[in-house]
C-alpha cells in the first residue's frame, strides 16, 4: 500500500476543488449572463447545464 | 415512476446514443466488431452500476458545492479498477479496446447519470437505473456494429470477451461484396447517421398518426 | 471556518479510499498483467537466457524513441526490445531482443519480425553472421554493417546504441 | 524533421475528430456558428497544449519514480479539471471580451475526450517533451480545423432542403462520415 499515492491524490484533489470553488465564487463579467447558445446537449458537467442553474437559485434563497 | 419503469426508460425511451446523444466518442470508435462492442457494453455497465450505487450511497454526505469534483474522483478511481481488472483478466479485448476504456471517464453517460439521477434517487432506483442505461448503451452499440461489421465484412463474428479463442458464432454471408469503407471511421458515421435518421423517420410518423387521429 | 474543516476533511477521507482501492486493485492485477506481458516475449527471451525468470521493468524510455521495453533476467542481464525503421518503411518496422549482459558484453540478439526489408538482402540481418558480429562483443564496440543492406543493418546497429546507451545511463 | 512528419500525421492524417473519434460530441453538439466553432477552437487549443505538457511532466517526473503508475488516469483528469477551471477563472478575471467569446466552451472541455486521449495516447507512444507539446498542437489544430469546416457546412445545411427525417444530428453524422472518406485519401502522406 504505497503512502505516496494517497498524499499525491489528496494534492491533486485539493488543487482542483480549490480551483473549482474558486472558479464558483468569482462573478461572471457583466454582459455574459444569457449563455443561451449552449442549450442543446445533455454534457452535465458543463456549467452552463440546466442542473448548474437550478442549484445556483437553491443556493441563493 | 414504479421500478420497473426507470429500467425500461434507460433502454428505449431514453436511449444513451440513440435519443440522448451522449457518449458518441466511445461508441462510434469501437463497433468495429461484435466482441469489442459487447466488451465495452460489459465494461461500462460495471462502471455505470459501481458509480451509481456508490454516489447514491453517499449522496447525504457529499458536501453540496463540490458534488461534481467528488463525482470524478470516484468515477476515475472506477474505471482504472476496471481497467486494471480487464488488463489483467481479459487482455485481448484490452488489447481491441486499447485508448477507449479510461475514455470511459469522460464519457458523458456515467457522469450525467450521476449528477442527474443517481445523486438525488435512492440505492435501488439508482441501480435499476444503471442497468436500464448500461444495457441501453450496449444495445446500441450492438445494432450499430451489427451493421458495420456486417456490411463492411460481409460475415459476423462473435468471440468469448473472457478468451478469445473461443468463437461464440461466426457465419460469413456475403464476403466478396462487403464494403470495407464501413469498419473504418468513415463508416461509424454514416451508420451512426442512418440509424439515428431511421429513428427520426418512425418517431415523425407516429406523431403524424397522433395528429391524424386527434383531427378525427 | 468550519465549511473549511469539513472540506477538507470529506478530502481526506475521499483520496484515502479511492487510493487504498487503487493500490489494492493494482497490487492484485500488476503481477497477472506482468506475467502475461512477459508470456507474449517468453520464447524467444529464453533463446537468450534459457535459465532466467523475467521482469518487465518500466523505465523511462521517452529520449530513446526505438526502445519498446526493457527487460530484466534477474541476476544476469538486461533484454532490450527495439523496433527501427528499416529499408521497409515506418510501417512493417524491424523489431528485435538485444541482450546485454551484467559482465558488459552483448549476451544475445533475437530477430522478431524483418518481413518489411527485402528478402536475400535487408532479411540478412536476421541471418547467422551478422549474429555473430554482435554477440561476444563488448558494449560500446561498433557493429558493422552488411554490405548490400547498409539501411536495414545500420537502423539496427543504431537501435543497439540507443539500447547500450540507456543501459548505460540506469544499470551501468 | 519527423517533429514536422509528426504534426502533418496528428493533424491531418489521423485527425482528433475524424479518425480517432476523441471529440465528436462538441462537433455534433455545439458547431453551429463558424466564428464560435473557431472560439471554441482557440479554447481547446489553449487548454490541450497546457495539458499535454502537464501531464507529461507529471507523469515522468511524479508517477514512475514514486511508482504510481496506476494513478496516470485519475491525475490526468483531475489535472485537465482543475485546469479548466483556473483558465475559466483566470478568464473571467482579467478579460471580460475573451470570456464572453471562449468562456461557454471552457466547462465543455472537462468531458472533452480529445484532451485526455492526447494526454493518454503521448504516454503510450512514449513521446519526449517536445514530441508531446508538438503533438498535443498538432491535434488542436485538427480539431479547430475539422470543426470550424464543419460548422461552415452545417450553417449551409440548414438552408439545404433535407429530407424531413434526416434534418439535425442524422446529417451532420452523414456530412462528417463523408468529411472522414475525404481524410481518409491522404491517409499514405506519413
Amino acid at each position: 500500500m504505497n503512502l505516496w499515492a494517497i498524499v499525491w491524490l489528496a494534492l491533486l484533489i485539493a488543487i482542483f476543488i480549490g480551483t473549482y470553488i474558486w472558479n464558483k465564487k468569482t462573478p461572471q463579467p457583466e454582459g455574459c449572463e444569457d449563455m443561451s447558445e449552449c442549450s442543446g446537449c445533455h454534457n452535465i458537467a458543463c456549467t452552463h447545464h440546466s442542473a448548474h442553474h437550478e442549484e445556483e437559485i437553491k443556493d441563493e434563497y | 415512476m414504479n421500478k420497473f419503469d426507470t429500467f425500461k426508460k434507460g433502454l428505449f425511451i431514453e436511449n444513451p446514443i440513440f435519443v440522448l446523444l451522449l457518449g458518441l466518442c466511445s461508441a462510434l470508435a469501437i463497433t468495429t466488431s461484435l466482441t469489442n462492442a459487447l466488451g465495452m457494453g460489459m465494461a461500462v455497465i460495471c462502471v455505470l452500476i459501481m458509480s451509481n450505487v456508490i454516489i447514491s450511497l453517499l449522496r447525504k454526505i457529499i458536501p453540496n458545492e463540490i458534488r461534481i469534483p467528488v463525482f470524478i474522483v470516484i468515477i476515475a478511481t472506477l474505471v482504472k479498477c476496471v481497467q486494471m481488472l480487464m488488463n489483467a483478466f481479459t487482455p485481448a479485448l484490452y488489447e481491441s479496446l486499447g485508448v477507449f476504456i479510461p475514455l470511459i471517464v469522460v464519457n458523458c453517460i456515467i457522469l450525467g447519470r450521476a449528477e442527474s439521477f443517481a445523486s438525488k434517487n435512492g440505492v435501488v432506483d439508482s441501480l435499476l437505473d444503471a442497468l436500464g442505461m448500461g444495457l441501453g448503451y450496449t444495445f446500441a452499440v450492438l445494432v450499430i456494429s451489427f451493421f458495420r461489421e456486417l456490411i463492411g465484412t460481409g460475415g459476423l463474428s462473435l468471440f468469448n470477451p473472457f478468451d478469445a479463442s473461443q468463437v461464440i458464432f461466426q457465419v460469413q454471408l456475403f464476403g466478396d461484396y462487403s464494403v470495407s469503407l464501413f469498419t473504418q471511421p468513415a463508416g461509424a458515421f454514416i451508420t451512426l447517421g442512418c440509424i439515428l435518421a431511421f429513428i427520426q423517420c418512425l418517431k415523425i410518423r407516429k406523431e403524424r398518426k397522433a395528429k391524424k387521429v386527434e383531427e378525427k | 471556518m468550519k465549511k473549511m474543516i469539513t472540506l477538507a476533511l470529506f478530502l481526506a477521507v475521499v483520496a484515502g479510499l479511492s487510493g487504498a482501492a487503487l493500490s489494492l486493485v493494482y497490487s492484485v492485477t500488476d503481477p497477472i498483467i506482468q506475467e502475461a506481458a512477459i508470456a507474449s516475449e517468453k520464447e524467444n527471451l529464453v533463446k537468450i537466457y534459457p535459465s532466467a525468470e523475467f521482469k518487465l521493468l518500466e523505465t523511462d524510455t521517452s529520449e530513446f524513441p526505438t526502445i519498446q521495453n526493457v527487460y530484466e533476467a534477474v541476476g544476469s542481464g538486461y533484454v532490450y526490445k527495439c523496433s527501427v525503421v528499416g529499408y521497409g518503411g515506418a510501417s512493417t518496422p524491424i523489431v528485435y531482443l538485444i541482450a546485454l549482459d551484467n559482465d558488459g558484453t552483448y549476451k544475445g540478439f533475437e530477430v522478431l519480425d524483418c518481413s518489411g526489408e527485402t528478402s536475400g538482402f535487408g532479411s540478412k540481418v536476421a541471418e547467422q553472421p551478422f549474429k555473430d558480429g554482435i554477440v561476444g562483443k563488448n558494449i560500446g564496440d561498433s557493429v558493422d554493417t552488411i554490405t548490400g543492406a547498409t539501411i536495414s543493418s545500420a537502423a539496427v546497429t543504431n537501435g543497439i546504441e540507443e539500447a547500450s546507451a540507456h543501459y548505460e545511463q540506469n544499470f551501468k | 524533421m519527423e517533429l514536422v512528419s509528426l504534426f502533418i500525421g496528428l493533424t491531418f492524417v489521423n485527425n482528433v475528430v475524424l479518425s480517432k473519434f476523441y471529440a465528436v460530441c462538441p462537433l455534433l453538439g455545439v458547431s453551429k456558428k463558424p466564428k464560435n466553432a473557431l472560439n471554441m477552437g482557440y479554447a481547446v487549443t489553449f487548454v490541450i497544449v497546457i495539458a499535454s505538457i502537464v501531464t507529461h511532466i507529471l507523469y515522468h517526473f511524479v508517477l514512475v519514480p514514486l511508482e504510481i503508475t496506476y494513478l496516470d488516469l485519475i491525475t490526468f483528469i483531475l489535472v485537465i479539471a482543475s485546469l479548466v477551471q483556473f483558465v475559466e477563472m483566470f478568464l473571467k478575471k482579467t478579460s471580460p471580451e475573451i470570456y464572453k467569446s471562449m468562456g461557454v466552451y471552457l466547462p465543455l472541455i472537462t468531458t472533452n475526450c480529445a484532451v485526455l486521449g492526447v494526454a493518454l495516447d503521448n504516454i503510450s507512444a512514449n513521446y519526449n517533451l517536445i514530441e508531446a507539446t508538438v503533438a498535443g498542437l498538432a491535434v488542436s489544430v485538427g480539431f479547430t480545423i475539422v470543426i470550424y469546416l464543419f460548422a461552415t457546412i452545417r450553417e449551409r445545411l440548414e438552408i439545404a432542403n433535407v429530407p424531413e427525417s434526416f434534418k439535425g444530428t442524422p446529417i451532420a453524422l452523414i456530412t462528417a462520415g463523408i468529411m472522414a472518406c475525404a481524410l481518409a485519401g491522404i491517409a499514405g502522406l506519413v
